[in-house]
């Protein structure tokens, strides 16, 4: 085998190992990235739930006895 | 009367060599392949014509002074291919590789066909007659990356005397892919592999996708800056279309800036098919070259596919390993369709679409080592 | 204060030259012509415009490091009269002239008027003052071609320093299409021959669209490389159109590509209108030669078309011979126009446009000719 | 008359020549393409009746025995 | 294993500089403030890009070679602002101005921000370790006309050097404009004054829109040549769109060649935010005389607002004179806004479009005279 | 103060100077070229309700006629 093969090998063999090495690095920082990306936007819609609950208590209340009230007169 | 002498020695018949001519029929095949046979028919309409009008005699229209000539600086440069490959990747949607990133090993695997294609083509060397330096071999191997503006940037640096005849191994390949894969993915899965389902692909939300292709150039500037100039205008295309906020420079450089280029790239590279470069026993060895790289690529890209279900829970059907190879988005396709035939509730499209767009920036990546190595 | 007579040697009221000032109301006008005359406005706005710009004191926009000077390097290299070529060829259906080739005759008499006018400016060197060369000549008589980018195409191979004149003469020309032609078809038909119904065309398939271009190409490799860039760029354009499967490509040759290379193209052409190149005898020379040139070409066509009557069972109306000076389309529309108004039912637009296309591969020959016989 | 002239008059007989010849060539060349197109289209519209035509004739038979059935139904 | 050196030694890790790397992250804030807070996205963008790209080690996609390299000629010769204001050209309605003349003072009092900043340049001096040139302090000035291509075209002819931070500067502050004009608007008019109500604009005829941008073409011309280049593109993108009659050509220049132009030009400009140019404390100085040179412009045009209320029976709300800077339509879009606040029904959007575009000429003529006192 | 400074006043004064003489040269063009065209345009409209002036008042007549006769019918 003569030099320049020689020299093909190794081309191919850090070629690859570089695309390998390469790629497998975007594939962590991908999982990384898009975990952290998915844990903001779950807090986000977490807080806009959050907003949801913080609907004042007493108004369900009254919402709640005035559909019970419109039942009753339905009913009778 | 000595001007109709002057006009008979100015005629195309009195002047016409026995090479040109047949570069001109070399023009016209391709323009049949493209027009008849739908291959790459975008590129290789422009590159067959840039063919017959730079083969024309004595009208010089590729040599210095002609349009083509012109046009060709447009390659020299860099500029043409790079400025695809911005479009290319604001056409490109990451979004089924960001669902499952692990394709990207399916991408990367692929490229193996580059790489072995350059030993190939430096133990071609034994045959008489065919001399490939390091720099001609990696030029060739890129034609395995199954990526046309990678093909030709690399060939531009590093063998511009192959540029035209790689450009058409590339594409022709790419158009048959189609014909080549199937074979190859079928005789390295057994049936029931074919029949693998996979689990429905998470939905990737808009953060992630303009996150990416900057991450994606980070990760190519500290590792690999040698492939900056062909990821890096890859990543503004990507960028520019998901970030959703410049639609005017996307669309223009999806649309009208890209066919531009392409009309241009097409007719600089048909130059560059003259008979002194085009008609050489290298040829035939890079058409040879170009279809055992688009070969091992496939099955490197199966293989691969086959490895990982053995480390992993959720499975992957082999199949879509092939679609590493790039040739988007027809090899994804390809995958598809085979797998259909085994599963006709199996729809392998988008899960293939990963590997593929991986396939894209493996061939980058090894464009560069290329690059960095040898150039 | 300084400062102010820096400023007031500075302005343009103070460095204003005669001919800056003249060569600045010649592009006002050629402002008005195309806005309020119509004259091919897409042309003769951006070279009045360019001319305008190009002879503001001082400024020096058309000269070394002006924009105007950069946008020239277009011309000189030949790129953009041939990329609107290819527009144009893009735009162009050969339809008409395949279901009636012989009309192909009508376009190849049409170009007399070229050779005539060469003629005619060789002749016009007795006049004192006047001193036109043979690629002067040569240049001068393109503008009998009715063809712009054809004439810009040739006039900046062999007489550069005329090149505002002539391109001004041809689209001037072109535009004056409907009051040059109509006396001179009345005066060479008869009432009878005017009313001439001819046949109806059949229809022409989609291969032969596709073929012909390339045939075409062929024939022009064989016979007159010279012309090649022309014919081949226009065929290129053609091909892509009619092969229907590159539609991105055609649209885009067809409208952002020529849009953009038209304004630059005009506004480099207006860049040659300075005072020095145009306020010459050898000005009114041109206006006149082509003048003369349009004269003859439509003069020709009609004969020729009478010519063919007389050997021919299908009758030809002469006036669509008029057409064959081709000023694509609106030779054709004046031929339809005049017959109208002899048999209001005779419809000869389809008819007029064989010769009218014919006639922009005929004047694309004769340049070819006249380059390689003078250039 | 001077050589420039003479030149010239030169170019329009070779210039005129050549037009006419080119263009001449071409209406042959149109000739010849356009028949050979219209003859293989006209033999692949051939085939197409051709196959037309192979549809098995008792399929036909069926049809309009239906057909009058049908009608004398009708007309009853 | 030397390969695995040599790649060691090609990494961007390894050849990573301090200053490159600072650099870059200029670049990825740039994309922030573009994508994330809109500041002027379709040009912060591709200059972010750009200035990511040209970081990169060993990659030189701005050094010699380089595509960015090729791309920084269409500044250097000055054919990329001008294009691109060609394309604004077309997109402005001269309309409202021409219904209301005497706003052209606003846009005239507001160009004095520019010329303050020239002394505030030339007085920060005194701070050791800044020196500003002549030629440096006037393409810094430039910032204060408020209109990206005017001061990319002064500064790419006067200081080349300091070309990546001014246009960033002039973006970032016209995207600025909604948070520092309020402010000054505010502490200089009463509420009676914010609350005035304008009388009704006339229409104004298509032959004034079509007349006009020829009269300004001729006053240049006479007066102040050296603004032509800049006020000549203009004056024809505008006449092309108002004319009527070439509106292919109109719509390219306002959509496709502009957008092409706008990347090119986007990334070239990125390409000179390099550590050596950037990281100075000139940059610092640029930034700080940039906002002085919006928050001064902006005040002399509400003053001079006030002034002509003095000796006008038709009366002026001064909130109107802060949109004489320019950076169309953003400072008319917030003339509008304060005014609503303190009169809900006062719509002063049409009214501020007057010295708004009055603005845009008013730069250009102020970047004619440095051009010309100093270039 | 230095010489740069001084030359720095000047450019200042020379340019607003010539910033305000163009745009009020401006102003002025504008208002007379104006004029003069919304002279030209209502000359036209003028000469246009001219012509509409000169349709011959037998005309109108008769149409009103015919009104007058529709109108007397239709009430009947
Ligand atoms: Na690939
Ligand atoms: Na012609
Ligand atoms: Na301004």
């Amino acid at each position: 085998m003569n030099e320049m093969m020689s020299t093909g090998i190794e081309i191919m063999l850090v070629g690859m190992g570089t695309v390998f090495l390469f790629l497998a690095m975007l594939i962590v920082t991908v999982n990384v990235m898009s975990k952290i990306v998915q844990h903001f936007l779950s807090q986000k819609i977490n807080e806009q739930s959050t907003l949801v609950h913080t609907i004042d208590p007493s108004v369900i209340a009254a919402i709640s006895t005035a559909v019970h009230h419109y039942r009753n007169k339905d009913a009778s | 009367m000595e001007n109709i002498i002057t006009l008979w020695q100015s005629t195309g018949l009195y002047n016409f060599s026995l090479g040109q001519a047949f570069m001109m029929l070399i023009g016209f095949l391709l323009l049949f392949l493209a027009i008849k046979k739908g291959f790459e028919p975008l590129l290789l309409l422009p590159i067959g014509f840039g063919a017959i009008l730079s083969n024309i005699p004595i009208a010089g229209i590729g040599d210095e002074g002609g349009i083509l000539y012109y046009l060709y600086t447009g390659i020299k440069t860099g500029v043409f291919p790079l400025l695809i490959f911005m479009g290319v990747g604001a056409m490109t949607d990451f979004g089924p590789m960001l669902a499952n990133p692990k394709t990207l090993f399916l991408g990367a695997a692929a490229q193996f066909g580059i790489f072995a294609t350059l030993l190939g083509a430096l133990a071609l060397n034994v045959v008489p007659g065919l001399d490939f330096t390091l720099k001609d071999a990696a030029a060739i191997a890129i034609i395995g990356g199954a990526d046309g503006p990678t093909a030709i940037y690399v060939a531009s640096k590093l063998a511009p005397d192959l540029l035209g005849a790689i450009a058409v191994a590339a594409y022709s390949y790419m158009a048959l892919v189609p014909l080549i894969q199937p074979p190859i993915m079928r005789a390295l899965t057994s049936e029931d592999e074919r029949k693998i389902e996979m689990t429905q692909l998470r939905d990737v939300s808009g953060a992630e996708k303009i996150i990416f292709p900057l991450m994606l150039l980070i990760l190519c500037a500290l590792l690999l800056p040698s492939s900056a100039p062909l990821v890096g205008m890859f990543c503004l295309g990507n960028l520019m279309n998901s970030c959703g906020i410049v639609e005017r420079l996307s669309k223009t450089a999806q649309n009208e800036l890209i066919n531009i280029v392409t009309i241009f790239l097409g007719l600089a590279v048909g130059s560059k098919l003259s008979a002194e470069a085009f008609l050489k026993i290298e040829t035939l060895g890079i058409l040879g070259l170009g279809a055992i790289a688009f070969s091992i690529g496939t099955a490197c890209g199966v293989i691969m596919a086959k490895i990982m279900n053995r480390f992993s829970d959720t499975p992957i059907n082999p199949l879509i390993g092939a679609a590493g190879v790039s040739a988007v988005p027809m090899a994804a396709r390809v995958a598809n369709k085979i797998g259909l035939e085994s599963n006709p509730h199996n729809f392998l499209l988008m899960h293939a679409m990963g590997p593929n767009v991986a396939g894209v920036i493996g061939s980058a990546v090894a464009a560069g080592v290329l690059l960095s190595l040898v150039g």
